[in-house]
């Protein structure tokens, strides 16, 4: 197993760091977040041309990188740490992922290559309002036509479904239950039958849609009724990749946690000199550090397809989100007053960390997975 | 104004007394239909609007009990009080305790009428949980104290006429001998009243800046150097304040003009108050949302809302248990204190069961979330519980020296002159 | 609903208190914890008869001293708080109580002046070695004879069941399930049939035994299968009782760490002086206060028999229970090396704490109790 | 002594060449019938005992690693190495950077046959976690050092032939110039070990009284004062026998003289340490606990194991990544002094754990408890883990102030004679 980065991937981490510095200061994320569309159409042509971060995890037969699935959360990272606003997570993490797990070869060489370029837009539609994260929950379904399918219900929190080019959606055969009957299927963002909306989200620097399907024409992904085979396996991936991003935020609000107490001077001494202060970012740092472990280590468990990959992805992700709205909550408690005004920059951090804390799963539902899954 | 004195003259009078004397004048006096600041002159005038101060002042000179007897005849009686909201009862003290005949002359009676609204200007950016490291200066240039600087937290300072101010006059003592506390007129050239934004995106303080702004000498309270002396008068009553948002956020309930007003005054001052129930957690809300969402069926969320009634209602019994003391005239003990340290990890731990009850929905937020936006607003408020009205640091600084009697840390700050103390450098 | 206590009662505390002080110093627990029986009867005896405590909410008409609840709390706290070995505990909070729910008037009569006195040592045979609390779990049969019932199988984790006079048992009808069929039952503990065995105990300060029924006479205890009804608000009591205890004992602990705080040096000051110790205490002191509320509100919810009785018995249980290990545990934190020796009496009290958090139903189980029982 | 020249005379040889050397030469000497005793002369004179150790002192001067690929070609052979148990090594790092050559001469060969034990006598009642606070007394009289005071936490001492100990020497400097370091013959009069009793029933520590203990001034190491500097060496190599301690429990397998032997010796070193799994709360055995309870059904304690799984799996996997990027030539981070922090919170959640599993069986203890007693024991040892070795608060000043770089506390006992500071007295 690799415990820690090669030279290499230090290196990428370094350039990966340096684009976010350059492109992604908090100003910036504040005027994204503001904006519906959610992100810069010129930096997200920079970072997939000058980087190729839209591939970094797709086979190079497929246009993409041909980097693996620790660079990919190498890549999320960073992102976290600078909240980078951009249709990463979604078009590569989530959506390029379930193409790439349960597409058919003649898919991967049509879907991929333009979500590898970041021409294309992709997203993931599987959750659905019932904010249930097990593929059991499915509702929404797909009825067979001559020429394809229809889809008919709706899917929620679709992180950039509303500006998604392309939507992959998680849909069951009318009838079935269960895991059984559920197939994923590709089909435009602005076909005929789908009605899109912008949520108003908690965390605006992410954006999340609900879109309905009213006998939306759809593509078959892959297998049919594969979906129960192929989905736990694509959502422990994206699970991990939504980790290490939080890692990196958490990261993120332990150095500014250290920066302000050695700035900040109470009772003619800097705070970061009182024990409250010394300790409690003392357990903030033991924290991150252990859940960046997690992190890489799931990162290196799905690279290197363990079969301990399932427990690790739940214990990466109940372990991160943890971490990192705690390390959020610790960062205001810290600045104090200032830390909860708007003008701080710690909120934007705190609103990723809740809005993390539940997606993919709470750390309640993956800590009970982890000891599900756990063989002794 | 007519002296009703209170019956057999000097002498103390029954509580059943009071509360007879009280219920017939108002039998006689109280009009919903009046205008709130006809009534409220009325009620002033008699005495009976704040019965436990000085005669002289508009009050009775009664004990503490006997003035909550004669509120509470007001309240049964469904009577409109006198102005007693925002921070003006800390101003009221304050002059009452440290300010001038002139001082209570000018500001008691439209402070009681609720014409003019006060505002507390003692946080500084670079003073927080270190109140006395304040910066803020006042300069006497021979004719006036002239102020520099700036103040934050500042609730309702944009309608405030008036200001309590402290600011530090001498630099070459010890910290907290060179503060001198001023009443300062908040509607002129030098004061700039800007709205500060919160991370609930409700703007319920102000951030002051002081250019060049003027206060004659007549305004100072006490004397030079005096400042934290009587800025504790203004605290000690802080805590009380804090008790009291909630009563007020309900005023009387009634049909007339009067009540019409005070409703209005109300939804002024209470704007920055709304998010405080969910700033607690709304402990209230668990059960019922956990039926709701149907997560009551889940084990561990049980786990996570009894931890949280657990806490709240051992806090809860906690204040109730030091009243009961407090009534049956025992010293109180340190546990009075322990209260907002409970009330921080209360709403925390709510905002975690909220959280786990909410699920995906946690992401949503106005009319999209749940309950259109109250629990979203309750997971970006308690962030402020643990730091509002001191830090929980802070809290526990004060539960261990003060409640438990352990020794204070070394310090540095307190025993050279303030010039030489190291200290933040401020916009 | 009565939120502190009257003069009576802290006059009554301080008594009991200066009892304890003058019989109970931990040299004497230590002596006591070594041998079999586990308490001294000369000072069972002068408890007794000086103070009467035995009988202390036992009506006057039964030979008690016709207190209430409230004032069996305070002995409960000051006996946890000295850690008197006494059968107080098993005697009195519970099988007086007990026989007080659910005897009949004769039986009142019969059994109580004699527990009351302090000459008769009661122990409540509930708990059975599946260690489960709800009385759906009771497997011991009783079965009718002739002449009243024969009681078979086992009881473990009895209080005092190795030196107790008298036994009541929980037992069911033969063939019957659930709450139904269930009935408490009084017999000598000498009785032919009845094989005692002496635990041994994590906390030798509490004795616990395992008592095997074979075919052992006994008499029913008021009405036959009305336990379903009576158990819960017996064992509710009981609950309230140790909640006392554990209070007095959290108390002890918060106090033996201030003081070893202000005594102890280190880096030339005093430990206290440092914001780790003095932070840990104010923590401390706040739970250790919360628990008091807890433990005093139940119990005069006993008093005057609240319907949110069971409620506040679950929420006092489980409060005091984690209140009084936590402070255990830190008190052992605060005094170092020398806090985890045989010598230092912190363990004694730490072992308390752990046997009291599981006695009648963990933190887990009473948390869940709490929401089920909370009328919102 | 063959003097087996490693090949190529004084050039540095591979990895491979070294490996070949051993095993050749294990393939000619390695003898299971041996004696312990004299099968470890043997190790030791053909200096594959410690490689790594100076040529003049029983090595062959190789580097770490090459001494490491030694090690592993002895245990492939099965063959048992020097003694390495206790606290042994400490005393030969510390003797070998700071001793004379008399030190080395006459301590170290018995040393590594196993001849002799040694014990380390630094910690002292009044001084834990401030151990540079010691008050035992080191005072010449002309022709000895003559030592009195109390050590403590000193495992293995009833049977330890030498101790290091630090001692003050002088009073008048500040603390940490004041202590000396010396090599101490535990057989002589002047002192006394007594075992200390722990909460959990086990003895593994002994208190050492010297009452006018003597040591001749040619055992002092380094020099007068210098002590604080000595120890120091000897403490970094300490968290080194930390991890040690579970692989020494091991032993090698085998039959003949010299495993038995080796197993005596295991037995007496380990006896002390049997405990030490229990103390870090065993999360082994969490799953298959639950599940032999019927546990495992209840997703309350699921919880309760994810929560211990995460720490323990995360915190290994933080050791893995630090020593892998060690292997890669990287600067060690701060990360590698949180392992002791995130044990204590393990071995605490465990015991949470573990009582919730065992439910109402946490009473009982020996054979009526769980396991044997097993579980009590890890109930009633978990309190030592955030304690020994550095207690938590402790840990969390050195991460924050070595780790993190965040400013140190304001002090005032290091910058005056330590006559002056305040301590403990001690008895």
């Amino acid at each position: 197993m690799q415990y820690t980065f090669s030279d290499e991937q230090e290196e990428f981490r370094l350039i990966v760091r340096r684009f976010m510095d350059d492109k992604s200061p908090t100003t910036e994320v504040r005027e994204l977040m503001a904006t519906d569309q959610g992100y810069d159409k010129t930096v997200w042509k920079q970072l997939s041309q000058e980087l190729g971060l839209p591939g970094i995890h797709i086979p190079e037969a497929y246009g993409g990188q041909g980097f693996g699935f620790i660079e990919l959360c190498i890549v999320m990272e960073e992102m976290g740490r600078a909240l980078l606003c951009a249709p990463f997570f979604s078009a590569t993490a989530l959506a390029a992922t379930a193409i790439m797990s349960a597409g058919t070869e003649e898919q991967k060489l049509t879907l991929l290559p333009d979500i590898a370029s970041g021409d294309t837009l992709a997203a993931l539609a599987y959750n659905e309002s019932s904010g249930h994260w097990d593929p059991a929950s499915t509702a929404l379904t797909a009825t067979p036509t001559d020429d394809g399918y229809v889809l008919n219900g709706a899917k929620s929190f679709v992180v950039d479904g509303h500006v998604a080019d392309l939507l992959i959606a998680v849909a069951r055969t009318p009838g079935t239950s269960g895991v059984y009957g559920l197939s994923l299927f590709s089909l435009p963002g602005n076909s005929g039958g789908v009605k899109r909306r912008l949520l108003q989200s908690l965390d605006p620097t992410r954006k999340l849609a609900q879109i309905e399907f009213d006998n939306a024409p759809a593509t078959l992904l892959g297998e049919s009724d594969a979906g129960g085979t192929t989905l736990p396996h694509i959502l422990d991936l994206a699970a991990v990749a939504l980790a290490s991003e939080s890692v990196g935020g958490a990261q993120k609000m332990l150095e500014s946690s250290i920066e302000y107490a050695q700035l900040r001077m109470q009772f003619g001494r800097l705070i970061g000199s009182f024990q409250a202060i010394k300790h409690k970012c003392a357990d903030m740092f033991l924290e991150v550090e252990l859940a960046k472990s997690a992190a890489y280590y799931a990162a290196a468990a799905a690279a290197e397809q363990a079969p301990d990959f399932p427990a690790a992805a739940s214990l990466a992700k109940a372990c991160a989100s943890d971490t990192y709205m705690k390390a959020a909550q610790e960062c205001i408690q810290i600045h104090g007053g200032i830390g909860f005004t708007w003008e701080n920059d710690t909120h934007l951090y705190f609103k990723r960390a809740k809005s993390s804390e539940v997606f993919l799963g709470d750390p309640n539902y993956h800590r009970d997975q982890l000891v599900l899954r756990w063989e002794n | 104004m007519t002296d009703t004195n209170t019956s057999a003259g000097g002498q103390a009078a029954s509580e059943q007394e009071i509360r007879n004397e009280v219920r017939t004048w108002l039998e006689q006096n109280w009009d919903p239909n009046l205008s709130l600041l006809e009534w409220r002159k009325k009620l002033i005038d008699s005495g009976w609007g704040v019965p436990a101060w000085p005669k002289e002042w508009h009050g009775r000179g009664l004990t503490i009990g006997l003035g909550d007897a004669v509120d509470d005849e007001l309240r049964k009686m469904g009577a409109v009080s006198v102005a007693k909201t925002g921070v003006r009862m800390l101003a009221a003290a304050t002059i009452l305790e440290h300010g001038t005949d002139m001082h209570k002359e000018k500001f008691l009676y439209q402070l009681l009428t609720g014409e003019d609204t006060w505002c507390q200007l003692f946080s500084e950016p670079g003073s927080g949980s270190d109140l006395a490291g304040l910066t803020t200066r006042a300069d006497f240039d021979g004719e006036n104290w002239i102020l520099n600087g700036q103040k934050v937290w500042t609730t309702s300072a944009h309608h405030a006429k008036y200001g309590m101010v402290l600011a530090r006059s001498n630099w070459d003592v010890p910290k907290h001998q060179g503060m001198t506390y001023f009443l300062i007129d908040m509607d002129q050239p030098g004061v700039e009243v800007r709205p500060l934004r919160q991370m609930n995106g409700h703007a319920s303080f102000n951030e002051i800046f002081f250019t060049d702004a003027k206060i004659a000498p007549e305004f100072m309270v006490s004397k030079e150097g005096n400042g934290w002396k009587v800025a504790m008068t203004t605290l000690a009553h802080e805590r009380r304040l804090a008790d009291g948002i909630r009563s007020w956020g309900r005023g009387d309930k009634g049909t007339g003009r009067v009540y019409d007003e005070q409703k209005a005054e109300i939804a002024t001052v209470m704007e920055p108050y709304k998010w405080y129930p969910q700033r607690a957690g709304r402990v209230d809300l668990l059960i019922e949302r956990a039926k709701a969402t149907g997560k009551y069926d889940d084990p561990t969320v049980r786990q996570a809302i009894a931890k949280v009634l657990i806490m709240a209602k051992a806090a809860e019994w906690t204040g109730r248990r030091v009243k009961a003391a407090h009534a049956l005239g025992r010293q109180p003990g340190p546990e009075g204190s322990l209260g907002k340290l409970a009330g921080s990890q209360v709403a925390r731990l709510a905002a975690q069961a909220h959280t786990l009850i909410a699920g995906a929905d946690a992401m949503l937020t106005s009319e999209d979330g749940a309950m259109d936006g109250l629990i979203s607003e309750i997971l970006v408020s308690v962030p402020a519980e643990s730091i509002a009205g001191g830090t929980d640091e802070i809290q526990r600084n004060i539960i261990s020296e003060r409640g438990l009697g352990m020794p204070k840390e070394p310090r540095t700050d307190v025993d050279r002159p303030f010039r030489d103390v190291p200290r933040n450098t401020v916009g």
